[in-house]
């Protein structure tokens, strides 16, 4: 080839014998969904193994987190996965209050989830988009901004921020909900169903998406699960595991929805799934509207947060699998030890496993599916 | 009908003459197609922009009217970047390459009865070798980049026009041989003979020619050569500014050529529809019909427009627009003649639109190949059905000439053999099997 | 009109220059390219015949030499790519060994 | 006139393109000029009454052979071969060789150019032209050309058989 050994931001490729080719994909690549680089050693034209290298996006999120007081330290997980901050903030409020023995009064814990259905909505649909562009389909991606860009602007009328909200305050509520709140919630749930099926009309039974995603990228449960991975990918294997339904949080348990899963755990099941899901949270988010209570938004937990010594785990089921907080405290106003179990970071890890006897194309294919963040594998 | 270049013929000196009037029409041709181009990527946008849920180009000139110009200024004036250790001479060749070879075809097009550059006896087999040229750009143009994506690119296309190359002759050959001749007006004067377009004789044959143009055109589903998520912009990634419009230009051409191919073999050239049907003469109205309409388009969004002094310019615009558009729809009905000479290019372009419209259809519809899958499409497919149209369309033949029996029937006995033939090979395929999924408890 | 001899001179001159190539190239590739050369030279010979006898005889020949170009082209081409694998060379000079 | 024009013109850029394709240093640039050379002898081709042959000489050599070129050369190494010395050791002797050669055919030509020649044809004699090659390959050469068949498929399972990885 022309310039063989060369390294380029883009792509390097080395001739190790005839056969076998690095192929180097990313840091600045147009689908890997932001820095993630992925060195692939071809055999031919198929993937014999890959390998992952992230870290571009470092920033140390955690040691941040132990620098810095708990209620300061809740606009920054918003920067993690910052597709989901919603979800992201729920999770590290829930870690604080566990840790502090509090609870969320009930109207709290209901506008939480509603708010988290809705950011599930939202990034279920950021990452069908941006799936189905990749996959070449091009009109998908601004059918689901359209109706992400309804979330949002609930996002923004109650808490002024439409991607990092830092909608939630440990303990509850920082605002009251906005007049009509419901109501917006209502009439975004009334045609979303008809939405859904506008995107499956594009995809679903098309022939060309079928063969794209059908056996491609499979994992098998046992191999989901001995990797750790979980939400629509460990679902998507035939694995009934969600963190709402095993252990309730926010007001889930108040709630009837289902868990969809899929049989074959391959790239098309995910995309079923995660599009199921999209309907059960609207499900979710029709019952919640009805029954929202009235009360105070935040309990009692001080102005200053000093949680009493000891260390907790707590973990909810973020749009991309399970999100975990695991806080070490020393009885002072910053946590001692912070560690973040991101969805993203563990799932990435089946990466290798899916790609492999795959060819080049459905290396991007399987990116899409696994819906990485980067701000969240790097953190 | 007569060319209507001859009307030039007795004012020019007997010397010149063979060489000013072809000229003449090569400079029509070029500039038409020029124009053509650019609107066809203002078209582009706006359908996908609607099939989209967008509006698309707005801001320059009424509803973006004058985008091209101002795309084509811009790619004009950008900075003219070479990569390093690139092979300068062929970077500058290939894109002149792609251009030459997408519009020397249209020198064999005839556009409308005797509105044809030049009408040699073997014209479908040239337009066929020179539009196959073009993938001399794509293959230098990527290789001459020094880049990895662009040769990839480059390669795949290669690999990729050379397979569906060979499905797209089949699918030629059958019209040739309803035909007998391989002149590109001899076979749009064949349909008209047999008062039939060989697109209701042979939908085989024509799909196939489709499927195979959206493929020679780098088009979605078929555009993994240019598949953004995976190879940037494939062959043309390191090329910007003048020579990458050069291969937008050669591109689109590429596009029309390709119709302009299909609608002379299939869809009867110049002939408007039923020609044969004398009550049905009235359609020779539609330009007037289509400049109306045009007129009537352009003064209703004029009144839409605010009345702010800064839109003044956007509402004269649309209203000279519609203002011209009316003065040619009352030529048109003042002066019987003048419509009668824009029949043949009226209509062939109508067609040529309507197939351009199902590419940029496509495009916002459907998601992109893999490479393998595309190569087995075309060879374990396309190909073996357009082999199989091609004999039974032989055997439909014979029915007619041997035994007599009528053209369209024998034929269509050929056809449905093919169809018989697609459905066996399909069933090897394997069928788009029901969801798994099912929502548990 | 132009003399049949002008075509003629023409082949000769193509053959040559083809000639010249097969025998002081090294690389197998331009090799092959100059026998295209050669078999060029020999249709432009047999169509200007086929032109002065006003038989069409000549032009079918040249139909045969193109097919036997083109199968000579994937046949060299061919060879041309296991030799490469094996040998890592396009050098017809370095290819002087019986076993691979 | 304006024939011999035309001839002189093609017959410059043929020969000159040929040169180029056997001192190119770069495989690609050969192959490109060996395309100029192709195409102007489709020209010649058309100018010698054998339009149906210049189509597919820009079918078959250029949008076909050539390309296989292309692909070739773009799967093998050229960096190395851009280093190394382009013409082999003999050179010399080869070249004085095929000079010999060029003198021999020049001077057939030349003393032969005596020998009366035949009326040039009628420029209608080879119309229509597809039809009569047609008529004439399959029916008086109906078996070279079912041979050829052959030879084309013995080639291509030869080609597929040696790029084949082993």
């Amino acid at each position: 080839m022309a310039a063989n050994n060369s390294s380029q931001f883009g792509v390097e490729t080395t001739v190790l014998g005839a056969d076998e080719i690095i192929l180097n994909m990313g840091p600045q690549h147009p689908s890997t969904h932001g820095v993630l680089r992925v060195k692939l050693k071809l055999d031919g034209e198929k993937v014999a193994s890959s390998e992952c290298i992230i870290g571009y996006l470092h920033r140390g999120v955690e040691k941040i987190g132990e620098n810095r007081t708990y209620p300061q330290f809740a606009p920054y997980v918003d920067r993690t996965d910052y597709v989901a901050a919603v979800s992201n903030g729920l999770g590290y409020c829930e870690a604080v209050e566990k840790l502090l023995g509090a609870e969320a009064p009930p109207r709290a814990r209901w506008v939480r989830t509603i708010l988290t259905e809705l950011q599930r909505i939202a990034s279920h649909l950021l990452w069908l988009g941006t799936h189905a562009l990749d996959i070449g389909a091009i009109t998908p991606l601004f059918y689901t901004f359209r109706e992400r860009e309804e979330i949002l602007k609930i996002f923004e009328k109650y808490c002024g921020a439409r991607l990092t909200t830092h909608a939630f305050r440990i303990g509850g509520l920082q605002y009251e909900t906005y007049g009509g709140f419901e109501d917006e919630v209502r009439v975004f749930c009334k045609d979303f169903d008809k939405r859904i099926d506008e995107y499956e009309e594009l995809l679903t039974s098309n022939r060309i998406w079928v063969e794209r995603t059908r056996d491609i990228g499979v994992i098998t449960a046992e191999h989901a699960v001995a990797m750790g991975v979980t939400g629509p990918i460990l679902r998507g294997s035939g694995v009934r595991w969600d963190i709402r339904k095993a252990m309730p949080y926010a007001a889930y348990d108040q709630f009837q929805f289902d868990i969809p899963i899929g049989q074959r755990g391959d790239t098309y099941d995910r995309y079923l799934v995660r599009l199921e899901e999209m309907r059960q949270s609207r499900r979710i988010l029709l019952q919640a509207v009805e029954s929202i209570p009235d009360g105070p938004i935040l309990a009692r937990v001080g102005k200053v947060i000093k949680p009493p010594p000891g260390e907790v785990y707590h973990s909810i089921e973020a749009p991309k699998g399970e999100l975990g907080y695991y806080i070490v405290s020393d009885g002072t106003t910053q946590p001692y030890r912070l560690r973040i179990r991101p969805p993203s970071f563990i799932n990435l890890q089946a990466l290798d496993r899916m790609v492999q006897g795959h060819l080049v194309a459905d290396v991007v294919a399987i990116i899409g599916t696994i819906d990485i963040v980067l701000g969240e594998v790097d953190r | 009908m007569t060319n209507p270049f001859d009307i030039l013929a007795p004012y020019l000196p007997d010397v010149l003459e063979p060489f000013i009037l072809p000229l003449l029409q090569i400079g029509v041709v070029f500039l038409g197609l020029s124009l053509i181009v650019a609107y066809i990527v203002y078209a582009e946008r706006k359908i996908l922009a609607h099939i989209q849920v967008r509006l698309g180009p707005m801001r320059v000139g009424p509803h973006g009217l004058l985008q091209p110009i101002a795309d084509g200024l811009k790619l004009l004036l950008k900075e003219d970047i070479i990569p390093r250790g690139a092979d300068s001479f062929i970077f500058w060749l290939a894109p002149v390459i792609s251009v030459m070879a997408a519009f020397t075809g249209f020198a064999l097009i005839p556009f409308a009865d005797n509105f044809i550059v030049t009408d040699v006896n073997v014209g479908l087999l040239f337009v066929i070798g020179i539009s196959s040229l073009g993938i001399y750009g794509i293959i230098l143009g990527g290789w001459s980049s020094n880049s990895h994506y662009p040769l990839l690119g480059a390669l795949r296309s290669a690999a990729q026009l050379v397979s569906y190359e060979v499905a797209l002759g089949f699918a030629i050959v059958s019209a040739l041989l309803l035909s007998g001749t391989l002149s590109m007006s001899g076979i749009v004067k064949a349909q008209i003979t047999h008062g039939v377009w060989f697109v209701f004789v042979q939908p085989v044959a024509f799909f196939i020619l489709f499927v195979a143009a959206i493929a020679e055109t780098n088009r979605n589903p078929f555009d993994l050569p240019e598949a953004e998520s995976e190879l940037v912009a494939g062959f043309h990634t390191e090329y910007s500014g003048f020579r990458f419009s050069l291969y937008f230009l050669g591109e689109y051409a590429a596009m029309i050529l390709v119709s302009s191919i299909a609608v002379t073999l299939f869809l009867g050239g110049w002939t408007r529809p039923f020609q044969s049907v004398g009550w049905l003469d009235f359609l020779k109205y539609a330009p007037v019909a289509l400049f109306a309409f045009c007129t009537y388009w352009c003064v209703a969004h004029e009144r839409k427009m605010p009345r702010a002094p800064e839109w003044r310019w956007q509402r004269l615009m649309l209203l000279g627009l519609g203002g011209g558009a009316a003065v040619l729809a009352l030529v048109f009905v003042a002066v019987p003649p003048v419509v009668d000479a824009v029949q043949g290019v009226f209509w062939f372009l109508v067609k040529v639109c309507a197939f351009l419209y199902g590419f940029i259809w496509f495009r916002g519809t459907f998601p992109r190949y893999r490479f393998d899958q595309l190569m087995r499409l075309g060879w374990h497919y396309m190909i073996p059905v357009a082999i199989a149209n091609t004999i039974f369309c032989g055997v439909g033949l014979v029915l007619w000439r041997s035994l007599g029996w009528s053209f369209a029937g024998s034929l269509w006995i050929g056809t449905l053999l093919t169809l018989l033939v697609a459905l066996l090979l399909s069933g090897q395929t394997e069928a788009p099997e029901p969801t798994v999924t099912r929502r548990g408890s | 009109m132009v003399p049949t001899t002008h075509y003629l001179m023409l082949s000769a001159a193509l053959f040559t220059i083809g000639v010249v190539g097969v025998l002081t190239r090294r690389n197998v590739l331009i090799i092959l390219m100059s026998i295209e050369l050669i078999l060029n030279a020999v249709n432009l010979n047999l169509i200007a015949f086929s032109r002065q006898l006003s038989d069409v005889t000549g032009q079918i020949f040249a139909i045969f030499v193109i097919t036997v170009a083109a199968a000579e082209a994937a046949v060299g081409l061919g060879i041309l790519i296991a030799l490469f694998r094996t040998r890592e060379t396009v050098n017809a000079d370095e290819i002087d060994l019986l076993k691979g | 006139m304006f024939y011999l024009f035309n001839f002189y013109v093609l017959a410059a850029l043929t020969v000159i393109s040929a040169i180029f394709v056997i001192t190119r240093r770069n495989p690609v640039h050969s192959v490109i000029f060996l395309i100029i050379t192709l195409l102007s002898l489709a020209l010649l081709y058309v100018q010698l009454q054998a339009e149906f042959l210049a189509a597919v000489q820009i079918i078959l050599y250029i949008g076909g052979i050539m390309v296989l070129f292309l692909f070739v050369i773009m799967l093998v190494n050229l960096d190395v071969v851009a280093r190394q010395a382009p013409f082999n050791r003999q050179w010399h002797i080869a070249g004085l060789a095929a000079l010999v050669l060029l003198g021999e055919l020049v001077a057939a030509l030349y003393w032969g150019r005596g020998t009366p020649t035949l009326p040039l044809a009628p420029p209608t004699a080879l119309q229509p032209n597809t039809e009569l090659i047609g008529v004439t390959l399959f029916q008086n050469y109906l078996l070279p050309f079912e041979i050829a068949s052959v030879l084309l498929l013995v080639a291509m399972v030869g080609a597929v058989l040696m790029a084949k990885r082993r």
